[in-house]
């Protein structure tokens, strides 16, 4: 198509080009199949967390709209445990391993033993995995998920176990909270990329009912309203570590993940886009090459981090 | 490759429509007629996801299921209550007013399991998916009834009904049914919930599939009758939803067994027997 | 007008109805009195940040807009000091006070010794004042500001400090932030209120320059974008102190209020949406008493903290 | 009740207005004519900060300077370059439309504080706040040439050009006016920048006051020449706006003598020699 260079390297995962989707938005790929050849067009993708057993997620409403520009919401990671995954969607994601999209399974986990514990079963049943991310940063579960990243030494306590059951490079999701001593803590502690920001957690009430709109008290924001806010977080992140960063937070513009890039991120992914326009992440993927060129540079990874401040 | 669609025939894609009629068809109920290649790939049932222009503050599609969706004029025929911020931008599209659509969403009606007739239960805005289950209805032959339930007179959609009443069967078949009319308010045909005007056609009639679209609380009356009497009861659910096919998970169902099904891709119908209503 | 009893108490100042402005935003509350009379409408008014000498604040431009119904600025409490501020504003805010607006002085200060030193002189020469704002958590400025409330116990030792120098009630603004933990540190260093959240530090990138678009590299987020944040942050608090809270994120309309009165806010500023609407705050204060009634209370303090979860 | 309003006379209120005309009048130029009881309130040089609907996602109002406040006929004339998101919306209006301005905003021109002729210095949409001078020195008998530069011939708003030409003069004042075109690219006019046809008219002919608007770079050369003959020059300025009344300090301009002012509420209008250009 052109010449300007777009493949990066996300501490290991070798992806084509920057965009990744973000998890939980994205289903685990196939659902997008109508919309584009997702194999073919995206760097890479993350599918829907998943543990080692299965679980339900929360009740009903799990969904608000806000005013903002944002949604909110309250899955609870409801998957079908790494089996069910593996035997559902294994072989459509050996396909888009094989159309050139890395793949990368999110791991959960309410406790260290059980992010050991789906650990393992990745490492065995999942070989279409290019990689790993760890979710320390779910709002919406009542044990574990935010809890387990909420400091240094909790995030840095989960990846040191999973680090050792895995060979293949692990990312970790992280809070839109502290992200400079977490992310140190986590590098320190072997991960090879950090994923910033998760959902912020927010909460919307029914003035008349007195009730939260949703089943629990509070839920994550996500969307437009959160991109500032994610591009200063992923450049705070970027000054206090050496690993690559795949930025996160309302991206919905080329333009949107051009500024996580300055920010200092090697790859981002597209999240509450893909509900709005199921197209994003393939239009972004062709703006973003755009504006490598309009920059004048030729490889993208001469921009990551090039904000000049 | 592959593709493992929840059994779907058509993925999902984003569909431009314009909109070629839009107007208020009952009080606070209007019926939009849009012009979209979508109109040929949609079954019973299923919906469309919308995008309503003109508030990018709002960022989720509203799900639209739908009354007609006519492949040869390359139509499709949405009926909607006016209820919040989008529906009432949505009622503002003018003729000619263009926007997209991502579709075919969900699985849409079965056709019936076993022979014998049908009796459709709508209740306010769950119409316009029981008037597309009665065109597929028509179509195979298969003889059906009709229960119209609204809060009040002003609320019942006239050229819905029309239709319903007016549905040619294909094949031959007799097109004798009864549409029977109510209201919480007895303003117009029989006062009171569809549940009773369902008690009286049962004692009158033996059916052998139920479809039912409306509020949760009357779908739950419909399934408990129909169940009472061993009829197979498909219902229609509605939800909130984020992305409309099966992506994030967040319109979620409660299942009987325990556990969830999403409405979006695993429904919008389901047996009425495998889920909480 | 109705029955329904409007007033509340924020830590010993009184409003007549819940009904306060954001710092910032209003002005000194003259530049509001074309679109209504602010003394005789609003609970309380809270002046611009003002420190003991006259500051410049940052260069141009101060100011940009989001996509997300949010905008980013950076004005970095400019301000004609206190001397300055009384001599323009004094006989104003006199008039304020007189037509039963509560108002309120907020003191800025890059050291304890400055919070100190304007703390005096507020005290000595500032006697329309019904109560003061300690700002320590504005964004936008390079010592002080937000650095004063990051963690508990800088903040509290900026609390104790002005403590002692007036018998006035204190309210403290905080940062977004770790604010149970704050928060129960400024109680305990006594703090008579808490007022939250300030604006959430964003970043804006124009892609082509891959300069900020603000003239320092990060600026505070407010709007519509970040309430439903901030609703949780107030109601994380509220769990926390036993002081009253005045919600602040986003409040545009009077929903919007309730919601952090839900939450446990006594009292609720409106920010941003003077600037969208300079009516905001005046229908607010209508728009609030509707909803008490509609709740079937006759006193808002009724519905303090009555989020149902 | 002591109200300190940086001497304007009139505080800003929020304004209903109803447009009865938008339209292109030169390469990404619209004019937009709407009826407002604001037109009664204004003076030339302020502003007004309209909301523009239709976006909910931008909140803040887009502060536009007027060409015209016609009181008599309840109308304001607004002259706009269509550069963003913001201005793209405004150009959507239709006639008809409603929304609200706010205003009157900033100090507006002043008029010339000794005896003599006055210079009129325009740069692409710094027309209309020129064009507004004009109506006020016109109306005072106050004589004036102008000069208007443009990119190129395209981006020259021929009405406001012929009304500039056509002001009537009160009070039977000599209207003989020099009105000197000048392009960048030389498709109409002269070749070059606003500042080499100021040049020009410095040389023949004297003035005592010189009033600018335009880009800021256009600005600063017009106020150095204008300084380098003694000439006082007022200059309206153009930043990003919060509020538009002094409210929030987010607008501020650099001033020579150290510390900043607020464009809003201090200006737009400044004497080009206390801010830096």
């Amino acid at each position: 198509m052109s010449k300007v260079k777009m493949a990066v390297d996300l501490g290991g995962i070798q992806m084509r080009n920057p965009v990744n989707t973000a998890s939980g938005t994205f289903g685990n790929g196939v659902q997008f199949e109508g919309f584009y050849d997702v194999g073919k067009t995206l760097g890479a993708i993350t599918c829907k967390g998943v543990s080692a057993e299965p679980w339900d997620g929360n009740p009903a409403p799990r969904l608000a709209e806000l005013r903002g520009a944002a949604i909110m919401n309250s899955v609870g990671l409801q998957n079908p445990g790494v089996h069910g995954f593996v035997k559902r969607y294994g072989e459509y994601l050996e396909s888009v391993r094989s159309r050139g999209c890395a793949v990368i399974c999110q791991v959960a986990g309410h406790s260290v033993e059980e992010y050991e514990r789906a650990m393992d079963l990745f490492e065995e049943f999942a070989p279409f995995a290019s990689g790993f991310e760890i979710n320390i940063s779910c709002p919406n579960i009542a044990e574990g998920g935010a809890a387990m990243g909420a400091t240094p030494q909790s995030a840095a306590r989960v990846m040191s176990a999973v680090r050792t059951r895995t060979k293949r490079p692990i990312v970790v999701k992280m809070a839109p909270h502290d992200v400079a001593a977490i992310g140190h803590a986590l590098e320190e502690s072997g991960a090879d990329a950090l994923a910033l920001i998760n959902t912020i957690p927010g909460m919307s009430i029914d003035v008349r009912t007195r009730k939260s709109r949703l089943a629990r008290a509070t839920a994550g924001v996500s969307g437009p309203a959160i991109h500032a806010i994610a591009v200063r977080m992923v450049w705070e992140c970027a000054q206090a570590v050496n690993i690559p960063i795949c930025g996160i937070g309302g991206v919905t513009t080329a333009e949107d993940a051009a500024e996580m890039i300055l920010a200092g991120a090697t790859a981002v992914s597209v999240g509450t886009a893909n509900l709005t326009d199921p197209l994003s992440a393939k239009h972004i993927v062709e703006g973003l090459e755009e504006w490598v060129a309009s920059q004048g540079a030729t490889d993208v990874n001469d921009l990551i981090g090039a904000f000049e401040c | 490759m592959s593709v493992p669609t929840n059994a779907h025939d058509t993925l999902a894609n984003v569909h431009e429509f314009e909109v070629v009629e839009n107007k208020c068809v009952a009080d606070g109920i209007w019926r939009m007629r849009c012009n979209t290649a979508l109109s040929g790939l949609l079954r019973p049932g299923q919906f469309v996801n919308v995008d309503v222009p003109n508030d990018a503050s709002h960022i989720l599609r509203i799900p639209l299921s739908f009354s007609k969706a006519d492949a040869k004029n390359n139509e499709l025929e949405l009926v909607y209550a006016v209820v919040g911020e989008g529906t009432k931008r949505l009622s503002a599209m003018c003729v000619g007013d263009t926007s997209t659509m991502v579709g075919p969403c969900g699985n849409g009606w079965s056709l019936p399991k076993s022979d014998g007739r049908s009796l459709l239960v709508a209740g306010g805005v769950g119409l316009p998916p029981i008037m597309a289950c009665a065109r597929m209805l028509a179509e195979k032959g298969i003889g059906f009834d009709v229960i119209v339930g609204a809060q009040t007179a002003s609320r019942h959609v006239e050229p819905i009904l029309d239709e319903l009443r007016a549905l040619p069967m294909q094949q031959g078949c007799d097109c004798a049914r009864t549409l029977v009319l109510t209201t919480d308010d007895g303003t117009r045909g029989m006062r009171g919930f569809v549940t009773t005007a369902m008690q009286d056609m049962l004692a009158e009639r033996s059916y052998a599939t139920c479809y039912s679209c409306g509020p949760n609380i009357m779908m739950r009356g419909v399934a408990e009758l129909a169940h009472s009497q061993n009829i197979a009861c498909q219902v229609s659910l509605e939800r909130m939803m984020g992305c409309g096919f099966g992506a994030c998970s967040c319109c979620n169902v409660e299942l009987v067994g325990g556990g969830y099904a999403l409405c979006c891709s695993d429904g919008p119908v389901f047996d009425a027997s495998e889920v909480v209503l």
